[in-house]
């Protein structure tokens, strides 16, 4: 059961989030011109690793923000939180 | 090798059990094979047993990373029916039922396979409606089964609650009498020696790490037991199939997340049948041992762990003495999960990739144990010929691809 | 101004009764008035506005609750405000607020009949509301001026406790009035 | 006589109390502060049970949650529990215990003769027989079912409460034995929230069967003054009776604490059992050590039991378990219970050591109490079938692999038998740990925590009681100081008392030839013997987790808490391999077994199980008769019945009143959102499929909303309140997803867009008022508005009010009627409504429920999102592409209705479906097919969505789902029902009533 650090809120119990999943998809700027399979791409594939993962997750029960998470899937550690908008820890300077 | 039997029993009794033989052997990989299927769970097993038994190949192992069917095969709650919504599912699901019905014979395994009624509750009208179409689905695809009231199910379940008063009543529910429950571990030991009967070699702990193509087609793959080369691979990783296919070089549409179930102590028996409630997350039915066995819902998030979280056990431990109050003073002895890999429309996906010679069946999610021994049987079929059987076309993976889902999750979907 | 007796709170079904033993007690503030007030907290213009109507900027820092006159203040979000207000003093509250935002990215809408405002008050307010509450409501943990959104039980409900050990605040949404109070009432027979 | 073996005095019992309590029916008596087993065996009665699969005699072994014999069905009616562990149950007046599993007794088992068979029923003999013939096994498995099983569920509901609580603390400690109470105090002194659980009535763990001192007290005083100093301290919360049962991830640990059980029943008040959900910021696991019995043959006998639990009951329980006793070990802690025994005037007649030689000095003082010590020697057989008889001894080999000499016999009722002791990490290893075996000490020890936990004392391997009582201390406040307190370290002392090395010992070596002598039991429980896992190695069930899956070793209440230690020492043995190697089967929760009852808590019946929504006018529909459907958490009136009329009765009637005259209906439960900001319109353009720039302010417009897959998601019509302000309605079920699907698209995909959202939802009461004299009727209650159609068209939206009141007034209709939805705040819901049924009285206006909501809008073929729809449908297929924006460059969902799939001519599409009989209505979810007589599989092409009797229509109606539906119009197809009837339909369109759609704009 997990302890969920809402970026605006600060750490709270699983039970008020819902975990929306995979984070940083994009939605395609014109979609009309991606080929089916780029379309599907968006559409239904996922990374689905097994470790770490950057997800997305609504404090439903909080500030009804979303925002994201870094989270171990198999430990299910999350290692940061952070709000839409910021840089995936780790990502700077790639 | 001596054939299973009563007889064999009493002979070996009499030798005090010295002499049996080992369900299947531990070889040590070879360096090459005509086949190779990654996953030993009960899908992976079966596959190999049906190449060998259908289509005469067995120059084949299975590549399993820890012990065979210690994935979800061995800690699903055992649920096995064929009624499904939609046409191909039910095809697919019905001619596992069939391969069920003999299957004890067929692997000289008694894989307990107790045909003792299926019942999927209803609680609103919503409910009911999709019910009655599933079932009238059912009986015109050939699939046994028929809607009852809550009095006819109170006379079977002579425990259950039909009280119209409490918050979600039970209005009907389907039921169909040749679904029932087996007898997981059984299943994948079953299949295990009867594959190995026929040759082939099945190899534990070890997990592969890497798969190897040359010229978009497959050649091999690494393991924590050394290369092994072969032209044909067939993935059944089922959770994990993100994972083999991220070594492939593509993605999935899957998501892997945590299920649990959980088991009571052993009591007298009190449900002689199967009861499954999607609307309230509850799914139940009693052991041969004794033991309540009873499915909790999915956990939102993605997971690896086998283990889910609490609320998640508590909201079904709820439901399940809503519907059985009787069971408030029953105790709960252990609790587990498992990594089920889910699709978008909740059907599974079997057939070829784009990478030559490598096949995957995954996505059975929360209800492909009823499934092993077809899903075994047409990807047998498929990894032998090539091509997909008929009854697993539909399931192709570019059906992502031109919008042809088959949605058992939005209409009527309903688990295990 | 409304006619105040037309009035039917979310737990008109529901006597309130004395309560038990050691156990909490639970009443309802009925018809105070809720204006949900959203904003950009960066947007000066915004602040300016709000500051001139309730005499004070809302409160930015998360989970905090500010009093101003006979308003109190929630942060709801880092864009998102509920004031509350003594009774038939919103429609004004959100005339003023309104004209004062005009032309300023905003919204005030008017939440009155949506929520309602129980009390819970008694030596074992909290443990009461910790019966399946999972915040920490330890009083070095969550004091006066603070404030949560969280979970009761299986509803939602946004809470705060009130200065000098008088128990808590608890705002709930009406459809599931009735589901809590019941609810509340029956976890209070522990402590009857 | 009663209590025989009770001794004269000591022991934690209250001699003032004796009570009664019945066993198998028969009276006995106990004193108050005993178990059920210790009460027991005062009363010399030594077999309590049968074992699972044969039947065997079995009694108690040990005194704690280890305990897998002593299992008992308590109490009869509604208050009865199975299987209830006697070692755990404390003994109250009038208790009354039964044996489970024996037919027709405990004495005479018939079921016993499964022991003859026992050799046909090996592990897993089931697998390899009982299929032939095919037809036989449900018939062969009614008969294995007869015997599964040990107590029974009760029959009768539970009248007992549960209850929950949430709990925050510093540091939780687990185990109230002295390592946890130093740690206690320790973290307590600093000021730190501390919770200690204890799973026992009583906190000192093992410690209170101990005869040594503490801080120069005896240890027993020692402990009743720090559970004193504990309870005066506020932040404090001592848990007795409570078990943790679960260490999930982030320190958050679920305890079970029992708080009636053990009162007599008429005193029984107040919740049963309270379900702790801890989160801790820091876990010390001071859960004990727990002994291990010794492997060899027909071991399991009614008499022989741990050398640990003799102490116990000698000491606390003031009970001897025997009279003659024999004590066999291979390590120095059963040499007290030697020292115990005789002290309780306990005849020990010899402590067999398979040690070559022991000299530590409770050794020595065994050898100069009189008691012989027999060093190399160990048990190899017993006799004596409801009670031990006698055991026989044999010499040891030096390197201990085998057995010589005479086998000496030695008459005696106990066997106190201790294998070493095994950590109790099941919490730690349920926490993400993997228990490390420690070869010297012979034990699985906690493995390094992947939590903020510590384990101290016997949890982690530390035997003696100084060391426990230090490393308990040390946790305290390392715990402490880790919480940011300043812990100051106080180690209670004790006397160190030297002990020598143990010398571990899996299965015996035995005078028998391997597998053919008398069962060696591991798994007590579930009769898992030595052979057992020598044939499930033989067969290729090699790894720890399908030894335990095939034997079913560690499967039972117990979960392997006596026997699965051994279990893996014997597997390593059989493989040759270390037991590091072959390592331990998976814990899980839960630590116990705990009763499901304290998971649901009071979350359950018809208030509680679900919060039940409800609308501000829900008093008076129930007032007025209705009858309510569930839609999503909502409670809506579903009819309205009158005296003696059925479901279509009433909903016939009500059709014909709304479109007669005037019907009303409860509209509320529809999803309102408020959508404001400079891009609203913008934005809805994104979330609809059509256009909304254009829309006028005062207008409403319908639209659908699909989800990126381009299949229908929800439904509704949208208001222009202002140039930047919009009020959208949405279906009741789809309210909450909606709000947060759009609020996931402003905050993650378009930050930049200026739109706010707020549910207003719950804020407004809604009626629908309906019917040709609707306007009549709405006009009499609102002020302030023209009604007059040409000021107030259809899909037009009006501000006014009712008395003082504002309201919204939107003439929107689902029906196909004139209607108008006034909107009030919820707090005048109930007076608005109230003032309509006044308004509406002249023309007999008749509220209506969601039925005959359902057949109005069918009527005009209308669908329902969820009903018609099901996540497989698009806008085209329901025949409405003119929904569908032909200018805009893109919406949500619009890419994908460019795939092949949703390209297809053969879709399955919304129809309407007439019976050639009016009267005969096809029931809801039937199939349709072309041929009738077609062969099974008979291929459909649809299913029909929704049905009624439209009495308006004065004949039945359906809307359904066809396969190129749109283009078979006037052709025939076929309802095949389960009851072999065949029902003819002609397809049509689905709009039955007022084709051209005046009515609405009258
Ligand atoms: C709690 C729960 C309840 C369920 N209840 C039901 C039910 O009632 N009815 C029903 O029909 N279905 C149910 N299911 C679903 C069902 O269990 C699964 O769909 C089914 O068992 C999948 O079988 P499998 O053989 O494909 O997968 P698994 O049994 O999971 O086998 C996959 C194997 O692949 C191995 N593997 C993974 N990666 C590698 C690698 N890199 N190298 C080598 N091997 C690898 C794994 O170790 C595993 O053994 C349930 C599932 C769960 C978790
Ligand atoms: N002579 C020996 O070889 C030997 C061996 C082992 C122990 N001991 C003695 O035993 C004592 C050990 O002290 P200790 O404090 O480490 O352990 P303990 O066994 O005395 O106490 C552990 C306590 O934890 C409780 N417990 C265990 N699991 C629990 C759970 N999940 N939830 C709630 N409670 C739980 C038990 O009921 C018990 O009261 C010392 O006196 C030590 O010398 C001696
Ligand atoms: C159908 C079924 C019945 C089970 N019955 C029991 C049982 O009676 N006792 C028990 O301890 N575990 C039982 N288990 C659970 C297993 O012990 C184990 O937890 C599960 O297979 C998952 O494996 P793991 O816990 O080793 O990860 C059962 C599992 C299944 C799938
Ligand atoms: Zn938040």
């Amino acid at each position: 059961m997990f302890l969920i650090e809402c970026p605006w809120c600060g750490v709270r119990d699983e039970t008020e989030f819902n975990c929306v999943g995979e984070a940083h998809i994009v939605r395609p700027l014109e979609p009309e011109k991606l080929s089916d399979e780029e379309w599907a791409d968006y559409l239904f594939m996922r990374k689905n690793p097994k470790g770490m993962h950057r997800e997305q997750w609504l404090h439903v029960a909080g500030c009804r923000r979303y925002f994201n998470a870094e989270r171990d899937t198999v430990t299910y550690r999350i290692s940061a939180t952070y709000r839409i908008g910021e840089q995936a820890p780790g990502e700077a300077g790639k | 090798m001596s054939k299973y039997s009563i007889f064999s029993l009493v002979r070996n009794a009499i030798s005090y059990h010295e002499n049996w033989a080992a369900a299947w052997r531990s070889p040590e990989p070879k360096q090459e094979y005509d086949v190779l299927i990654i996953g030993g769970g009960g899908h992976g097993l079966a596959t190999a047993y049906y190449l060998a038994k259908e289509h005469g190949m067995t120059n084949i192992a299975v590549l399993e990373k820890g012990w065979i069917g210690g994935g979800n095969t061995g800690r699903n709650t055992t649920i096995v029916r064929s009624n499904y919504l939609w046409d191909e599912s039910a095809h697919l699901y019905e001619k596992s039922m069939k391969l069920w019905e003999g299957l004890s014979q067929d692997l000289n395994y008694n894989v307990m396979f107790s045909q003792r009624g299926v019942y999927n509750l209803g609680h609103n009208l919503q409910d009911m409606r999709d019910i009655q179409r599933r079932v009238n689905a059912n009986r015109l695809n050939g699939i046994d089964g028929h809607v009852v009231t809550p009095e006819e199910i109170k006379r079977a379940i002579p425990e259950i609650n039909i009280d119209q008063g409490c918050r979600y009543p039970i209005l009907g529910a389907s039921f169909q009498p040749r679904g029932g429950v087996a007898r997981h571990d059984a299943v994948a030991w079953g299949f295990a020696r009867g594959a190995d009967l026929r040759g082939v070699d099945i190899i534990q702990n070890c997990e592969v790490t890497a798969i190897r193509q040359e010229n978009g087609a497959v050649t091999g793959v690494e393991t924590t037991r050394g290369s092994i080369n072969a032209k044909k691979i067939g993935v059944v990783v089922a959770g994990h199939c993100s994972v083999l296919a991220e070594m492939a070089g593509f993605r999935m549409p899957i998501e892997s997340h945590p299920l649990q179930a959980l088991v009571s102590e052993p009591i007298k028996p009190v449900i002689n049948t199967v009861i499954m409630s999607n609307a309230v997350h509850g799914y139940i039915s009693q052991s041969d041992k004794g033991d309540l066995v009873i499915g909790a819902g999915i956990d939102s998030y993605n997971g690896y762990g086998q283990r889910g979280s609490f609320p998640t056990i508590e909201h079904t431990v709820a439901a399940i003495c809503e519907m059985f109050p009787i069971f408030r003073r029953v105790r709960m002895n252990r609790q587990w999960g498992g990594i089920v890999d889910t699709a978008p429309d909740a059907c599974p996906i079997i057939g070829n990739t784009s990478v030559k010679g490598l096949y995957f069946n995954c996505g059975w999610g929360t209800g492909g144990f009823k499934a092993t021994p077809g899903s075994g049987w047409v990807f047998a079929h498929n990894v032998a010929t090539g091509e997909p059987h008929e009854l697993n076309r539909p399931f192709a993976l570019d059906r992502f691809v031109t919008g042809f889902l088959i949605d058992e999750h939005g209409a009527a979907g309903v688990a295990h | 101004m409304p006619d105040l007796f037309q009035q039917q709170s979310p737990l008109v079904q529901i006597k309130l009764e004395e309560p038990r033993g050691a156990a909490p007690r639970i009443e309802e503030k009925p018809f105070l008035g809720f204006v949900n007030l959203r904003g950009r907290a960066d947007n000066t213009g915004f602040l300016a506005a709000t500051l001139k109507v309730l005499g004070c900027e809302p409160p930015t820092v998360a989970n905090t609750v500010v009093d101003s006159g006979d308003y109190r203040i929630y942060w709801l979000g880092p864009d998102e405000w509920l004031i509350v207000t003594p009774a038939g003093q919103q429609e004004e509250l959100q005339n003023a607020l309104q004209k004062a935002l005009d032309g300023v990215f905003s919204s005030v809408v008017d939440n009155s009949s949506g929520l309602t405002l129980i009390h819970i008050s008694g030596a074992n307010a909290a443990d009461l509301l910790a019966t399946d509450c999972p915040l920490d409501l330890h009083p070095r943990q969550f004091k006066h001026g603070q404030c949560a959104q969280t979970r009761l039980a299986r509803a939602g409900m946004t809470l705060s406790p009130l200065a000098d050990d008088s128990g808590f605040e608890v705002i709930i949404r009406r459809s599931f009035a009735d589901y809590l109070l019941l609810w509340l009432r029956d976890a209070a027979i522990a402590f009857e | 006589m009663s209590q025989r073996f009770r001794t004269g005095q000591g022991g934690r019992i209250d001699r003032e109390q004796e009570i009664e309590f019945t066993f198998n029916g028969k009276p006995y008596t106990g004193m108050i502060g005993d178990t059920l087993c210790s009460a027991l065996l005062a009363n010399g009665v030594h077999l309590v049970g049968r074992s699972w699969k044969y039947h065997r005699p079995r009694g108690v072994v040990s005194a704690g949650a280890e305990e897998p014999n002593a299992l008992f069905q308590l109490e009869k009616g509604n208050r009865t529990i199975p299987n209830a562990r006697g070692t755990q149950v404390e003994l109250y007046p009038d208790l009354d215990a039964s044996s489970v599993n024996c037919w027709p007794n405990l004495d005479f088992d018939l079921l016993s003769v499964n022991s003859w068979f026992s050799r046909l029923m090996p592990a897993g003999f089931y697998y390899k027989t009982f299929m032939w013939p095919k037809s036989m096994w449900l018939k062969y498995e009614h008969f294995i079912r007869k015997a599964s099983g040990l107590g029974v569920a009760p029959r009768e509901p539970d009248p007992d409460r549960y209850e929950h609580s949430h709990r925050h603390c510093d540091v939780l400690v687990v185990g109230g034995g002295v390592a946890g109470l130093s740690a206690a105090l320790v973290a307590a002194r600093a000021g730190a929230r501390v919770v200690v659980a204890d799973e026992q009535s009583e906190f000192g763990g093992l410690t209170l069967a101990s005869r040594a001192q503490i801080d120069g007290v005896e240890a027993a005083r020692w402990i009743d003054d720090a559970v004193a100093e504990l309870r005066g301290m506020t932040e404090v919360t001592l848990l007795p009776r409570s078990t943790v049962f679960g260490y999930h991830d982030y320190n958050f640990l679920t305890i079970n604490q029992r708080l009636t059980d053990h009162l007599p029943l008429t005193e029984r008040f107040g919740g049963r059992e309270k379900l702790w959900q801890v989160r801790a910021h820091q876990v010390v696991l001071a859960t004990g050590a727990a002994e291990r019995p010794l492997i060899f043959a027909n071991n399991d006998r009614p008499g022989i039991m741990l050398a640990s639990a003799v102490s116990t009951y000698t000491n606390r329980y003031a009970v001897k378990p025997g009279s003659r006793a024999v004590v066999f070990t291979n390590n120095d802690s059963a040499y007290q219970s030697a020292l115990d025994l005789n002290a309780a005037g306990v005849e020990v007649t010899a402590v067999v050591d398979a040690r070559s030689d022991s000299t530590s000095e409770i050794a020595n003082t065994v050898r100069n109490s009189g008691i012989e010590v027999l060093n190399g020697s160990v048990v190899v057989d017993t006799a004596g079938r409801k009670h031990l008889r006698s055991v026989q001894v044999m010499r040891l080999s030096a390197d201990g692999s085998s057995v010589s000499g005479n086998r000496k016999s030695f008459d005696c009722d106990l066997l106190a038998i201790s294998g070493g002791w095994s950590p109790v990490v099941h919490l730690n290893a349920q926490s993400g740990a993997s228990p490390v075996w420690d070869d010297e000490a012979a034990m699985f020890c906690p493995g390094e925590p992947t939590q903020a936990q510590v384990s101290a004392g016997g949890a982690n391997g530390t035997l003696d009681l100084p060391g426990c009582l230090r490393e308990g201390a040390a946790a305290g406040a390392n715990a402490a100081n880790a919480c940011g307190l300043e812990a100051k370290l106080a180690v209670p002392a004790a006397e160190q008392v030297d002990s020598e090395a143990i010398l571990p010992l899996w299965a015996l070596p035995s005078p028998y030839t391997r597998g053919r002598g008398p069962k060696a039991f591991i798994d007590l429980q579930n009769d898992v013997g030595v052979a057992d896992i020598e044939l499930a190695v033989r067969e290729g069930f090699q790894s720890v987790e399908h030894v335990k899956r095939y034997t079913a070793m560690g499967f039972g209440t117990d979960q392997g808490k006596l026997g699965n230690i051994n279990g893996m020492g014997i597997l390593a043995q059989t493989m040759g391999q270390t037991i590091a190697a072959t390592g331990t089967t998976t814990y899980r929760p839960n630590y116990t077994p705990v009763s499901f009852g304290a998971f649901a808590g009071q979350n359950l019946g018809e208030h509680l199980f679900d919060p039940a929504r409800k609308t501000a006018m829900h008093g008076w529909h129930e007032e007025n008769g209705a009858s309510f459907e569930d839609v999503g958490q909502w409670k809506r009136p579903w009819y309205y019945p009158r005296k003696g009329e059925s479901l279509d009765d009433a909903v016939n009637r009500e059709c014909l009143a709304v479109r007669e005259s005037v019907g009303i209906l409860d509209a509320s439960t529809l999803g309102k959102i408020e959508v404001r900001g400079p891009d609203a319109a913008r934005f809805l353009e994104m979330i609809y499929t059509n256009n909304w720039m254009k829309l006028e302010i005062g207008k409403g417009r319908y639209g659908f909303m699909l989800g990126e897959d381009g299949m229908v998601m929800d439904d509704g019509v949208t208001i222009r309140i202002g140039e930047d302000h919009f009020l959208m309605h949405t279906t009741t079920g789809g309210a909450a997803g909606v709000l947060a699907w759009m609020e996931r698209w402003l905050q993650t995909e378009w930050p930049e867009m200026e739109v706010f959202l707020t549910s207003v939802t719950d804020h407004w009461a809604t009626a629908a008022v309906v019917g040709p004299k609707s306007r009549d009727v709405v006009s009499s209650v609102c002020d302030g508005i023209d009604f007059l159609a040409a000021a107030f068209p259809f899909m037009a939206s009006k501000t006014g009010s009712i008395g003082d009141i504002e309201c919204r007034v939107n003439r929107i209709s689902f029906s196909g009627e004139l209607a108008y939805e006034v909107n009030v705040p919820a707090n005048y819901g109930r007076f608005m409504w109230e003032k309509l049924m006044q308004a509406g009285e002249p023309y007999d206006i008749t509220p209506y429920g969601t039925e005959t909501m359902h057949v109005l809008r069918a009527e005009k073929g209308y669908v329902i999102v969820g009903q018609d729809t099901d996540g497989s449908v698009t806008v085209d297929d329901l025949g409405l592409g003119w929904a569908l924006s032909k200018t805009k460059q893109d919406f949500i969902g619009k890419r994908s209705l460019n795939r092949p799939d949703t390209l297809r001519k053969d879709r399955k599409q919304l129809v309407g479906l007439l019976t050639d009989d009016p009267a005969t209505v096809i029931p809801e979810g039937a199939q349709l097919v072309n041929d009738p007589q077609a062969p099974l599989p008979m291929p459909m092409v649809g299913h029909v969505s929704s049905s009624y009797y439209s009495a308006c229509c004065g004949h039945s109606i359906a809307m359904a789902l066809v396969k190129g539906g749109h283009q078979r119009m006037g052709e025939t197809v076929h309802a095949p029902l389960a009851n072999g009837r065949v029902i003819k339909a002609t397809i049509t369109t689905p709009v039955f009533y007022d084709k051209e759609g005046s009515k609405p704009n009258a």
